[in-house]
């Protein structure tokens, strides 16, 4: 429960899931910020304007239909709370912060997680990048997962199975 | 509710006597304390306790004290460790001839009465106290017995046996004025406006007696300065006697916890009579003089560090002697305060004489020149032997 | 392979499951062992630099060890697995690091003969020598 | 003696925002931290900052130490005394800083106090014993250091410092076991810290506590018990974590020893920490030539502080006659306003109200 430990629960997701349909279409951004925060970089972040906020302590408002999936946000949250979900004919895609060392190889299988850190899937690393700008910045790493197409509203987190 | 006797003060002078009193089944018997036991004088002070007095008067009080202190653990059913009596001895230097001629003229008095001090040569100080730099030291006199006591612990072993003799202990209860009729004493008033009576009030408020006797039209001649001690980390015991100058005013001691504690009179001396003056925080010019003191005195000492330092009260009167006995003017009020930075070790030594008195029983030692009544006669006790 | 993988899952899941109930499990243990096991000198960092310093070496009651240059006495002997500073002065009982930034005194220790130094801010030089501080100290 | 316009007493986000602010406005300033390197807490915080874009958000609190560092450090009027300790303030107005085996008397006109705040302990058995580690501890040593203390962690404590060490141990690569907490719910971390954590794998395990750490001569075992709402112990429901350092997170409580020297008036608000000194809006205490700013005004955390020691710095420096932007300060204060407005400072501004209300009353 959100309130008592913080993990959403589906209730709380409805209110900001893009819908299935816009998954299917393309890349989307969708937060996971249910807390008034007196926070706002996701609002500047946005190359298109797609994330608006009435006030600083404001739930920011993610308008899917401007969004074309650039991830930016994503890398700027301060809180870790943006992700990037897709889905591709056979394929889900889910884009998270991954500030942990080493970063995964891409190709890599690693352990698909969700909010409470349960093993939910088998996972792929689709793509590693940083953003030119947010990288210099702030040092935070997106990591691209590929997942079955079920699971993109599930997969939070992943974890690396081979270790050095 | 009226009680036998009411002693307003919870320092080692209102606590042993209360203790003293209750032994005797002197009656009902309350303390009242304005904030915690030993809050005042006794919780502040270095705790020092000496028999190297000057007249025959003191030198005889401070032995009862002594000894009273030598069984204290025992009779007060205290663990003796923390009454934590250490009997390092007192090394009083002089720093001048003069000064060095008197300290030796001293110690003739002393051993006539027993105290059985050592007069020690600069190259003997060198020798039995390889720390201490004798430069500029003429000499120095050593009485072993002399020491140091936890004063903490010392008040609550006072304060818990009165108890079980019976005596009432408030605490936190703040007496405001005493109450007086025509006949003498009534009894005191609270902060809460609550009266109670006592056939027997005794003031041993330190600092605030000047205050408090006033309430009823007394003028006593008896005032607050503040001085100033510091306090080092503890280390293992390397370090016995309490090293002590007269004119030069420093007293520098390693206590038995391991820690060193020390003191210097004030550079400006205040008179405060009036509580609203008192003023007890403590200044960063005594902490620089006190440390170039050490270092002077015990340079071996000098990379110690300094864990805290504090200030209370002396509690001063002309002469430097309690004013202790009974109020003339008003029968039944009786006082014991005054020690001019010597409350802590003269009170076990006084309390039983005290409470004598007040009982109106023969005094073992005789006491009555300490009255208040000696101002108005002008026959002031005089003693050569103190600090500040 | 695809078998093996369902068969890990499940289990994954069960002991998940018995965590949630507070529930104490080997195999969760197992699970938690796929970290790296950490080194107790952070070598790799995701955002933290840390350059290196040069090596000195010290000695703990007699036993040569090697620190940096430079950081706190205590943070070199942490660095060495080593947990009891000082022993406690009236119940002789084993203190180690605590507060990190000299306030607490549980990290007293005699170095190079001078008892009671706050060894979690005192830095570290070539060849000092450390020892456990077992009573309050001897002035020398 | 050095007799400088202002005196900052620490060098964290609200000392060196004090300095910079009075040191700008023209006044010269002294900062003295009892550590080398100037940053105080801030250069444990990896994490990245919340607040507004424009105002530096996002950054991490390491960057935002550098930054504000360099910019002290490159002003020309502030003098700084690093790695000397403040070890007495006098009534007189002097202030004493050790260095070496010395002393250095300061006499301020006007002085800023930003000495933060000191880690809370709890009580269980063998709580002494090595392994025990306060959080801020443990972060010194993993951040500042880049050492790890143990293997196996279990944290006490859900709140913000709590969960964020957590994070921060998995980023270092060590194990953490669980994060318990007394309390039904969290114990006051963002739900964003929290699911962060949670995600990678560590439960918090709310009512629990801590009964006890075993092990020879160092902590092996942690044992934890169950509570029910009333916080008593549920027989039945311990728990062993085979952990070697538990790390305590159960709050902080202002470090206001120089103030209690110098008698200044303070109250007891368990929302803000523990005994907090009265002050205004602009840091300002009973005496008036004394400021305190941070967590040492009531526990909160680094953005807030560093806009009240920007208010204060301001205030300190046109009270001796600067001209200061006076707009800037309403802007700040407005700002400071607008950042406590969340639910999240609820706790925060109601203590805030009491503390304004008891001056009220005298």
């Amino acid at each position: 429960m959100i309130d008592i430990d913080g993990v959403p629960t589906e209730r709380d997701l409805k209110n900001s899931a893009p819908s299935e349909d816009r998954i299917r279409r393309k890349p989307v951004a969708l937060h996971e910020c249910y807390q008034d925060i007196p926070c706002d970089p996701c609002v500047y972040s946005c190359p298109v304007n797609a994330i608006t906020m009435k006030t600083l302590i404001s739930i920011p408002e993610i308008n899917h239909e401007k969004c074309t999936g650039c991830s930016a946000c994503v890398a700027a949250c301060p809180g870790i709370a943006i992700f990037m979900v897709e889905k591709k004919d056979e394929d889900g895609f889910v884009t998270l912060a991954y500030e942990f060392v080493p970063l995964p190889a891409v190709g890599e299988l690693v352990d698909g997680l969700d909010r409470r850190g349960c093993i939910v899937c088998e996972a792929s690393v689709s793509r590693v990048f940083s953003l030119p700008g947010i990288e210099k910045k702030t040092k935070t790493t997106l990591v691209r997962l590929r997942v079955p197409p079920e699971k993109v509203m599930e997969v939070r987190f992943f974890r690396r199975r081979v270790q050095a | 509710m009226t009680y036998d006797i009411i002693i307003i003060g919870g320092g080692i002078t209102g606590v042993s006597i209360a203790y003293e009193l209750a032994k005797k089944k002197a009656g009902k018997i309350l303390l009242l304390e304005k904030e915690f036991l030993s809050a005042g004088s006794s919780g502040s002070c270095a705790a020092g306790i000496r028999a190297q007095f000057g007249s025959e008067f003191n030198i005889g009080l401070m032995k009862l004290a002594l000894e009273k202190f030598e069984v204290l653990a025992e009779e007060l059913e205290y663990p003796a460790d923390r009454i934590g009596l250490w009997q390092g001895g007192y090394l009083v230097m002089s720093s001048s001839q003069p000064e060095w001629e008197s300290l030796k003229a001293r110690v003739i008095v002393q051993h006539r009465l027993n105290v059985m001090t050592e007069v020690l040569t600069p190259g003997e100080v060198k020798y039995r106290f390889p720390d201490v730099n004798v430069d500029g030291c003429f000499g120095a006199t050593y009485h072993s017995k002399d020491g140091h006591a936890d004063p903490f612990y010392t008040v609550f072993a006072y304060g818990k046996a009165a108890e079980r003799f019976g005596v009432e202990i408030r605490k936190r209860t703040e007496v405001t004025e005493l109450v007086r009729d025509d006949q003498g004493i009534k009894g005191v008033r609270l902060a809460d406006g609550d009266t109670i009576e006592a056939k027997q009030v005794l003031v041993a408020t330190g600092a605030w007696t000047h205050h408090l006797m006033k309430t009823i039209g007394l003028d006593i001649p008896l005032w607050g300065e503040r001085h100033e001690i510091l306090i080092t980390e503890p280390v293992e015991r390397v370090f016995s006697p309490m090293v002590i100058s007269f004119s030069l005013g420093y007293y520098i001691q390693q206590r038995p916890h391991g820690s060193f504690i020390m003191g210097l009179p004030p550079e400006q001396k205040h008179r405060w009579f009036d509580p609203a003056q008192f003023d007890i925080s403590p200044t960063w010019g005594f902490l620089e003089r006190m440390s170039d003191t050490v270092q002077r005195i015990l340079p071996r000492f000098k990379g110690l560090n300094i864990v805290r330092q504090w200030a209370g009260l002396y509690e001063i009167t002309p002469d430097s002697h309690h004013i202790i006995g009974p109020i003339e003017e008003v029968p039944g009020l009786f006082s014991a305060a005054g020690g001019s930075g010597h409350g802590f070790m003269y009170g076990p030594g006084l309390a039983p004489i005290m409470a004598e008195w007040m009982l109106g029983q023969s005094l073992s030692y005789d006491i009555t020149r300490l009255n208040y009544q000696r101002f108005a006669k002008g026959e002031l006790v005089i003693e050569p032997a103190v600090v500040g | 392979m695809k078998k093996e993988w369902h068969v890990y899952l499940a289990c994954d899941k069960i002991a998940r499951l018995l965590v949630s109930l507070e529930m104490n499990l080997v195999c969760f243990q197992t699970l938690e062992r796929r970290w790296p096991t950490p080194l107790r000198r952070i070598k790799i960092h995701p955002i933290l630099t840390f350059p290196p310093k040069p090596k000195v070496q010290f000695f703990f009651e007699g036993e040569q060890m090697e620190g940096a240059e430079g950081e706190p006495i205590a943070a070199a002997l942490v660095a060495n697995g080593i947990s009891t500073f000082r022993e406690s002065v009236d119940l002789h009982r084993p203190r180690g690091f605590f507060c990190a930034i000299g306030n607490c005194s549980s990290c007293l220790m005699v170095v190079d003969d001078v008892p009671n130094v706050r060894t979690c801010i005192v830095p570290l030089h070539q060849g000092m020598r450390v020892q456990v501080q077992r009573d309050k100290g001897v002035l020398k | 003696m050095k007799e400088p316009d202002v005196l900052v007493v620490g060098g964290g986000p609200a000392g060196m925002n004090a300095a910079l602010a009075a040191a700008e406005s023209g006044a010269s300033v002294v900062l003295v931290d009892r550590f080398a390197k100037l940053g105080g807490q801030l250069v444990k915080q990896t994490h990245k900052f919340f607040g507004w874009a424009d105002r530096g958000a996002g950054a991490r609190g390491i960057e935002l130490a550098q930054k504000w560092s360099h910019a002290v450090l490159a002003q020309p009027q502030v003098e700084t005394y690093l790695g000397k300790e403040m070890i007495g303030a006098y009534r007189d107005g002097i202030w004493l800083v050790a260095d070496q085996e010395k002393y250095i008397k300061i006499k301020p006109k006007r002085t800023v106090i930003a000495t933060g705040a000191s880690e809370k302990m709890i009580l269980f058995e063998n709580n002494d014993l090595p392994g025990v580690y306060g959080a801020g501890a443990v972060q010194t040593l993993m951040n500042s250091y880049g050492i790890l203390p143990g293997e196996h962690y279990l944290i006490v404590g859900s709140g913000n410092v709590g969960v964020i060490v957590a994070y921060q141990l998995l980023q270092a690569g060590a194990v953490v076991r669980a994060v318990i907490d007394v309390l039904p719910r969290l114990g006051g971390a963002y739900w964003v810290h929290a699911a962060k954590i949670q995600r990678a794998g560590i439960p918090i395990l709310l009512q629990r506590t801590i009964t006890g750490v075993y092990g020879n001569q160092k902590v092996e075992r942690a044992e934890t018990v169950g509570v029910d709402d009333k916080f008593r112990l549920i027989p039945g429901t311990e728990r062993t974590f085979r952990v070697d350092v538990v790390c305590l997170a159960v709050g902080l409580t202002p470090l206001s020893d120089l103030l209690f020297e110098l008698g200044i008036q303070e109250y007891y608000i368990p929302e803000l920490g523990g005994f907090v000194p009265w002050h205004d809006q602009t840091g300002r205490t009973n005496r008036k030539d004394l400021f305190v700013v941070g967590d040492v005004s009531g526990i909160e955390e680094a953005t807030t502080a560093s806009l009240q020691g920007r208010i204060a710095g301001l205030t300190a420096a046109s009270d001796l006659g600067y001209a200061v932007d006076e707009q800037m300060r309403r802007r700040l204060i407005e700002a400071l306003a607008e950042f406590r407005c969340s639910t999240l400072s609820q706790n925060v501004c109601s203590g805030l109200d009491r503390l304004a209300g008891k001056e009220a009353s005298q």
